[in-house]
């Protein structure tokens, strides 16, 4: 029943580097690394399939016990785990989930009356609508209860990319945070990798692998409440780790444990808000990592509106006489007309909520 | 000989130091031993600057492969640089047993991507137009088991459509291309005529990345060369673990088969989970008419192009079906730093050309939501 | 009463301190003795929240006043960012003597800009299709002497291209304007009623900038409230040194006049040297067909537009008829960064709205370079 | 006689920062602080001109003694003094300057015959052409000599608008470089205000002389030899400048100096490549100023074309059936071929050159 939120600082760096010189008596704790996976509770729908029965596919059909997105519009989702009886009310009515039941991911439901009262914007009765999706990381990062600042889409995708993590992988968090992260990380280690993260907060860990359970993760994550800056990952982990992936507030603190438990050639990130904090871990890094690289990443995003652009002549009150030259700009104007216009919406692609309501 | 060939195969071993490749070459060579002092010297070095310290060889991932192609080939994959290439992945939603629904037209650079995340599972189905598919041969690049290069098929868009009993009577793909050969030929991708058809030439550029600075991450993707200096076709010195020449030449074998009738049947009845379409300089917004009708419902999809315009056609488009929603076009803009002490600035050189991404999830655009199929 | 009109002229003076403001209106609160202790701490919080030490008053310039705009109600400046109208100024090559050419649909910020950069040389004549001026009333923000604001002139595009007797027989305004009265009304500027026409509230904007951080750079671009709290119509007690109220209000007497016949005429025989187009909104490739002749061979022209689109549209017109040379669409891209002791980093706020600017020079496209007039 | 050269180091911050506790006792040396303006030499073309009659208009013709920037193409631009039997050679022909005097600023003028050899695109014999530019501030930071790093029209348009300069200004700048900025500064002040340019390096100082010179703004610009970062600003320019632009290896050094060189209420510029020297810039001006900014301004270029994208049809040897939804998509399609390609050049607008060669 979450509402995204928007994040309050954009612009993040990120430091990858390569172990060089690792735990060599560790380099063969290697990908087999499995642990033993508990069956999934069946009811569940699962945001990452463990077997290729758990995927979403246009037969599989929202049963008692999945979550699914609501969709309201580009800016308005939430997550909602479907029960009997259940209802959910919006500003566009009141949805009874039992209406759900049996319909396919990515269908439209209606509400059944009664208007959600406070929404200036929503339909009174019966109108309403919303979609019900199949959640994916990238909608949970986007439905998420905020607990910490986030990562989006952006920095998670190039964060997977360079860590180079693939199925079957170990990788190492820190801290756990809102578990933005954490699920893509799932996703790119499943089915046989692992996820081991850490967070010093003890609720904030408990919320987090609340969430992961909720989303079917359990089997792929482990949460640990542990304080990396001070003790490090735990010794028994040496050399066990593919990618280690620090986001602390003073990660040169973490750096020399994250180097015994990365494997040999194993990537580290390191992920940070300010220049200082760049600066003093690419220093502790230069010791025992190589191939030592900083990135800032961005997103722009546009929205297309099919727009009319005033034509420097709407503005006389006659028409000119159809000199071919004029001719010629009237037709490229009315052309331009038909055309959408780009608008450039943010860089962050979160921001500036969208006008109008989409429903009633 | 050794060629560049199978110095390529040490790619696939964790960490093979250049200096041992270095030494293999040396041992090698059967003009070595006639050199000079001061000739054997400068081979040496000659060699070590190609392979150590300058090249450290890695195992290649999509990382460090799309990285080089950006660097030295960019028009060859579409200008695709890595956060782009990352963002198709992540929006796509890619991640075991997934069935990926893939046009690509960037060389094999997004086959060889979703291959890797399916570690094995799933499906990448590669699709296109016409009669011919399109050259997937950089997924040999790619540190792909046999297992892996298996889950990749081929198959005509118009077999994909033509199968499809559904509702959606839209494509005309099922009149025109059903008469075709429903069997495409497996890809030989080891025999392909090495195709780099813009006029970069990636030897200069190599040779320049190499002179300017340390390039630890490049992989020579240049195809492979004689090397006048070394003749003895003998690597027995080099000890091949993991996935040596046989592995990489079954790719060839197993890589871009057509998918079962089973498969094309559940496809048909289940839909793709998700879908990436690369074709830069290609008109997006009828192949995405064509493709939707794949997908499952709640699929989400990735359309990458270089330029804005057509993803705005095809996004309008879209918005006025109602077959998707959370359309939105991303620009991804990365910028590399310099970290060193009293000299931190950023760089600017990788930002020209980033490309844009449409994302969106495609829904049942009926009202009537029960009653399908 | 000390109004917030007359808190402006205080703008005019460098360094007007905060504190001499609300010692200023307390001096002037006719119930400021009458209140308790409380109250009266009370109230001059409020006024020092208002007037210092927040809003640091500072002489206005063509950097704040797009600045504030940018911040408070950007639709009203077409999103023009400080970084766009700066590059705008440059690409125009304004300067002294200048006779700049200027559609100003942002406002007057664009005219007030090039009046400033002017320095009581030259002229910006500000032009207008149909028989009404746009607004350009935020030019009574500006520092402008009263010199300066005498060389901003209005005229009708139908004026200036009916007496241009060019070869260049494209326009049709020649034939629709012409029978409007030649001579436009002078703006009154400061009877205008306020045009903030977008439904930004700016008060609240304004509330919210305050509280949450400081902006010494704020300007209050309100229009004239009455303060409940001071009712006396006396400014004896302030110093206005520099730009009085006078000066403020001959603004509106001087800017805006039609050109003088001998004006016009010299402009038709040896051209504008340079032209800004900024309307933001509007299709620009017409206008800028009719606008290019009206410049000298060799002057510099910058167009600014929200959308990218409309400006390739105009560029590519513009390279068809081969009437400009060295095209280039511009996009500024400007970014702010905290600057603090472990807590250095980039702000992301302003970055979103830049618009983009289609800038090249005119020349002369016949090859009878010899013979024109 | 120079070409464009390409900048090695795109990214600069900008330090804005404005006085406050300034020296008080100069703070009358005003506005007014003028300078006598020697007459400017009649020949020479102005690139700002100093009163209306020096201002390139459509009657105004190329004189001897003008100079002018002779554009080949985007970014192929030269500067050339004109001078009765002059001759200019480049790969489109020979180029005789008796041929250009008396034209207007803006013409078309062509070559003699007599190919230019080098280059392989060039015209042959006759048909070559190039136009002959008025030079402005733009124009020239295109075609200067890079004697080093220089400023460009991102840059320089931001720091004359934070510097808040309006005619009458006094400006300080340290170093002069290359004099890209400075010309940009002098039009700003000019007619009636002065920069004083140092630069610690005597024959930079002495080039940069003779270019001011050549462009008629010696009367605006006086040049000096002095190393701001160990000597300061001279002490009796105390209290004289309304803006101190400082773009030196150590900028804080020579940030006291600058303080007490403002007016107050004066704007001081940092401009620096480098983090660090942000960072100790920031931290040196906190003492005596105040509304410290930093700032980073990139310009993205793009060039359209007219280009056609292939349909996805295209591919296919037979025609399909018009189906309606078919049809609307060819229409589309044929629309969109008719749309300009806007291709993205480069984030500075002088890099990538572009192809094809605009002349014979």
């Amino acid at each position: 029943m979450l509402k995204m939120q928007l994040p309050t600082l954009g612009c993040y760096f990120c430091v990858f580097a390569k172990l060089t010189k690792g735990s060599a008596m560790c380099a063969n704790l290697s990908f087999n690394t499995r642990i033993t996976i508990p069956a999934a509770s069946a009811a569940a729908e699962m945001m990452v399939p463990l077997d290729p029965s758990a995927k979403p596919t246009s037969q599989r059909r929202i049963a008692e016990g999945d979550n699914v997105v609501v969709y309201e519009r580009h800016d308005a989702m939430r997550a909602v785990a479907v029960r009997a009886g259940g209802v959910l009310q919006n500003r566009f009515g009141v949805f009874r989930h039992d209406d759900w039941l049996g319909r396919p991911f990515g269908c439209k439901v209606y509400s059944t009356g009664g208007g959600g009262g406070g929404g200036r914007g929503g339909g009174k009765a019966g109108a309403g609508f919303v979609h019900l999706l199949a959640p994916t990381p990238e909608l949970w990062t986007l439905v998420l209860s905020h607990r910490t600042q986030i990562l989006y889409i952006a920095d998670i995708s190039l964060v997977v990319s360079y860590l180079e993590l693939v199925p079957g992988c170990v990788v190492f968090e820190s801290g756990t945070g809102s578990g933005s992260l954490t699920t893509s990380l799932a996703r790119a280690v499943a089915p046989h990798g692992r996820v081991c993260t850490f967070d010093f907060h003890e609720q904030r860990a408990t919320s987090a692998r609340e969430d992961f359970e909720r989303n079917g993760l359990s089997s792929l994550i482990t949460v640990a409440v542990r304080d990396i800056q001070s003790e490090g990952f735990p010794e028994e982990q040496r050399g066990a780790a593919d990618a280690v992936f620090l986001d602390l507030p003073q990660p040169w603190l973490a750096i020399p444990s994250a180097g015994i438990t990365l494997k040999q050639d194993g990537v580290l990130c390191s992920f940070s808000p300010c220049i200082e904090q760049v600066q003093r871990a690419c220093e502790a890094m230069r010791s025992c990592f190589t191939d030592i690289r900083t990135f800032e990443i961005l997103l722009r995003t546009y929205e297309v509106r099919e727009g009319a652009l005033k034509g420097a002549a709407d503005d006389e009150e006659c028409n000119a006489g159809p000199l071919p030259h004029r001719e010629e700009n009237y037709c490229l104007l009315r052309k331009l007309q038909m055309v959408y216009i780009i608008l450039l919406l943010s860089w962050l692609g979160l921001a500036a909520p969208l006008k109008g309501t989409p429903a009633t | 000989m050794i060629s560049n060939h199978y110095v390529h195969t040490f790619q696939n071993r964790d960490g093979a130091s250049g200096d041992t490749i270095v030494e293999a070459l040396i041992a090698n060579s059967s003009t070595f031993g006639k050199k000079t002092v001061f000739s054997q010297e400068k081979y040496k070095l000659k060699k070590q600057k190609k392979y150590a310290p300058k090249v450290l060889l890695r195992r290649p991932s999509t990382r460090s492969i799309c990285e080089t192609y950006f660097k030295k080939s960019p028009a060859r994959t579409g200008f695709m640089r890595v956060d782009a290439l990352s963002l198709l992945l992540s929006m796509a939603n890619v991640g075991p047993y997934s069935d990926v629904l893939v046009v690509d037209m960037v060389g094999g650079l997004v086959v060889g991507a979703v291959a890797e995340r399916l570690g094995g599972t799933g499906y990448v189905c590669s699709t296109y137009l016409g009669s011919a598919p399109s050259s997937i041969d950089i997924i040999r690049m790619y540190n792909l088991s046999s297992d892996m290069t298996s889950r990749i098929v081929q198959a005509p868009l118009g077999d994909l459509c033509s199968l499809q009993n559904s509702f959606n009577a839209s494509s005309v793909l099922k009149d025109s291309i059903q008469a075709e050969g429903p069997e495409p030929n497996t890809v030989p991708v080891e025999n392909t005529e090495p195709s780099i058809p813009q006029p970069v030439d990636t030897t200069v550029l190599d040779e320049k990345a190499q002179s300017s600075e340390v390039q630890p991450t490049n992989i020579d993707i240049s195809e492979p060369t004689m090397d006048e200096q070394i003749n003895q076709d003998d690597n027995s010195s080099l000890d091949c673990k993991g996935n040596d020449v046989s592995s990489i030449a079954s790719k060839s074998l197993r890589a871009g088969k057509a998918p079962s009738p089973e498969k094309m049947k559940y496809w048909n009845e289940h839909g793709f989970s998700s879908l990436i379409v690369a074709a830069p300089g290609h008109e997006v917004e009828s192949f995405v008419a064509d493709l939707l009708p794949l997908l499952s419902y709640s699929a989400p999809f990735a359309i990458y192009h270089q330029y804005l315009q057509p993803l705005a056609a095809c996004m309008h488009s879209l918005q006025v079906s109602k077959t998707a929603i959370g359309l939105q076009i991303s620009e991804p803009w990365l910028r590399e730093y310099q970290v060193l002490p009293s000299r931190t600035h950023p760089h600017m050189q990788m930002n020209a050309f980033g490309g844009y991404i449409l994302s969106g999830i495609r829904i049942h655009n009926g009202d009537a939501c029960n009653g399908i199929q």
